[in-house]
Parts: structure tokens; C-alpha cells; sequence
């Protein structure tokens, strides 16, 4: 299976697009999902932070992962 | 209790927020409204981008007011209405109104919904400055 | 610290009071806005008469306002309008609008004014009800 | 010396009139106008409070009053 992560604010800048595709063999969990694209994207480990949200909720990382769910990095929020 | 919660690229009317919700049966309304500044840091802001992943934040957004009213279950009215995109000093960027029968509550619930707005909803702010730009909170 | 105190039997236009405390310095604003119930203690009120003594509710709040900004030297601008006269129900009775740098102390510094406003401005409510008015408060 | 005093709200409706005027001897004191004012409209004692304004500032019982004074009986207020 492959998973379409959307990317937002300076995840957006990093990765130098708005979404990533990961083709099969894809990450199974949020943990393997935020291990991967830290491998692929340095710069995302030096983040204050880095979430993983699945359908608009804050995920777990051993949260599984499924090619229709909505994923998205969520950097540090700042908004108000 | 009623609940109007909104993400907008356009010039937000504070009035109309505040209007939202006053009813006859509430006598109490707090609001905030977060504005532009024009320092951050001590750096000298020039204007500000707000990027908002909509969908999570409208979802996120109703958390936040869904939990408020389970701690002030007399909360009878709520309004929040975010601006995205681009910025000028003075601009409002946020407001926060809410409607309840009493004083102290009103204040309670305001503060509690944006406080916590700013750490759950996916709104992300970049400033710009005279040699640069950055985005907010995103680095130790 | 700029301040907009006023007492007026002309209707309160809020969005007025909240214009005139925002600047580009300061990023926070709240404003508390009081409203007539359409119910207090239990009886349905119909409309309400507010009673001033309008030079000495200007000097008391002048003197809270003034404490505010000892307490939050912070505080950048306060308007404080206060209706007077026959109010409907729904009617604006109050509006408290402060500006800081910050926001937590705009919360502080709002709920600290109409908190204080309340024990000490001369100004005096009479409730109309069904069958019969009462000076809010006159009797223990 | 006589002494005007101002009524407002419930104080005015109990007295009748927006001004009382004390005739001399009058109280020289802000306690002994209190005392007088009860002595004259004994419901103003059944309020919850009533304290006296001077020159726009509430007074304590011990000061003195003077015929050029701005006085007024402060029921209890109910602002906001």
C-alpha cells in the first residue's frame, strides 16, 4: 500500500511540497511514518515538534496507518 | 448552545462576532481579539502569513468549545473566527466571543477556548521581518 | 496608557469601544460586554433604568482604572462606556475593552476593572418587572 | 453652616427629593449626618449599606463636612 501525507507550514518548506507520496512497502504506523520521513527529511528532527494527524485528529504513533486515511504532518501550531 | 466557528481569508467584523452571540437570556459576553503587533521577539514585524489546514482546525476547534462547554455547561453562546493568508500590522487575526448568564464565567471560558485553541488548532504563522522570515514556534 | 471613560443615555456602540483601544503595539485585546437579562433571581424583567451620579462615577473610575495600571503596568489602553437610563432587554448596559502586549494580562486586567467597577461606580439599577420595579441590590 | 446633600437612587425615592438641605446647627461630621439622615427617613437604615460621598470620594465616618462640600448619600451601587 502506499500513503499520501499532506504537509503544512514548514514541513511544507522542507519537504518543498504540499503533499509526499510514500510508495509501497509504506510505513504501517504514525511511529514508522515519522521515522521515515525523518530519515528522508532531516530537518523535520530539528522541529520543536512533529505530529502525525490521521482524519483531522492527533494520532498515536502506534496508531496504524491506512492508504484511504487523511494524513498530515502538523509542525508546531501557532495560531490566535 | 450555539456555536459559530470559522477560518477566513477575509477581514474578520468583530462586531458581527460579538453580535453572534448576545441573547436576551445571556447577560454576560467576553471576547478577545488577537491583533497584529508590530514587534515579536523584539524583531520589528512587517506583516504576517497565517497557513491554515482547515478541515483539522474547524474539527479541532469544536473539541476545544465542546470541552469548554462540559466545564462551564452554563456556556450558551460561542463564536471564534480565524483570518488566514496575509496580514497587515493591526489586523485582527482572532476572535473569541462567548456568551454566558454570568461575569466570572464568561471570562473563564473565553480565556480557556483560546488558550487552547493556540495549542491544538493547525494554524501556523509566519512573520516577516525587515531581513527575513520565520515561522512561529517552529524551533526550540 | 490612553483612556476612554464615558457614561451615556445614548445606545453603546461596541465596536466603537474595542476600535479605540487597539494599536499596533498591542496584539491583545478583551473586552467584557454586559447585556440586560431578559431574568434575575428567578423573575422575568421587561426592561431596566440605570441612575448615575456621573461626576463621581467618572473619578471612581477613573481610580480603577488607574489601579489597573499599577497592577499591570503592562496595560496600554482602557475604554470603559456605561449606558444610563431606560434599557431593553438585549440592551449593551456595559462595555470594558482593554489593550495589552499580552494576553493573559488583558483577561486579568478587564475581569479587574468590571469586577471593581461593580462595588464602587455610583451608578444604580432598577428592575422592571410583571408586577412592579426594584433598586437592585438596596436591601440585604 | 447648613449642608445639601445629594440622594440618588433608593435614597432619593425614601426621601422624596433629588437634595435635602440640613439647616444649621447641621452635622459636622460625616457619622453625625449619617445618624441624622436615619433619625429623619428611618428606612435609609434598612438598606443593605449607605455611605456618604464626599467631593466625589466615599468618606469615612470621622470626616468633617464643610457647606461648600459636594455631599451625596451613596446607597448601594449596582453598575455593570
Amino acid at each position: 500500500m502506499s500513503l499520501t501525507i499532506a504537509l503544512y507550514g514548514i514541513t511544507r518548506d522542507i519537504v518543498g511540497a504540499a503533499t509526499i507520496e510514500l510508495p509501497a512497502p509504506a510505513p504501517t504506523t504514525v511511529g514508522e511514518l515519522l521515522a521515515e520521513m525523518r530519515r528522508q527529511y532531516p530537518a523535520l528532527g530539528e522541529l520543536r515538534s512533529c505530529a502525525v494527524a490521521v482524519n483531522q485528529e492527533y494520532a498515536p504513533t502506534d496508531q496504524p496507518l491506512h492508504p484511504v486515511d487523511e494524513i498530515a504532518l502538523i509542525p508546531p501550531v501557532a495560531g490566535g | 448552545m450555539t456555536r459559530h466557528l470559522t477560518i477566513t481569508d477575509q477581514p474578520i467584523d468583530v462586531a458581527a462576532a460579538l453580535a453572534a452571540v448576545q441573547t436576551e437570556a445571556a447577560g454576560a459576553v467576553n471576547a478577545f481579539v488577537g491583533t497584529v503587533r508590530n514587534q515579536s521577539g523584539g524583531r520589528a514585524v512587517r506583516r504576517l502569513h497565517y497557513e491554515s489546514y482547515d478541515s483539522m482546525a474547524l474539527t479541532q476547534l469544536g473539541h476545544v468549545v465542546a470541552q469548554a462547554h462540559e466545564k462551564w455547561p452554563m456556556l450558551q453562546a460561542v463564536a471564534v473566527v480565524h483570518r488566514k493568508g496575509t496580514l497587515a500590522l493591526g489586523d485582527v487575526a482572532v476572535v473569541v466571543a462567548v456568551a454566558t448568564p454570568h461575569r466570572a464565567e464568561s471570562f473563564a471560558a473565553c480565556q480557556y477556548i483560546i488558550d487552547t485553541l493556540k495549542q491544538v488548532v493547525t494554524i501556523w504563522k509566519r512573520e516577516e521581518y525587515e531581513d527575513g522570515t520565520e515561522w512561529v514556534a517552529a524551533h526550540p
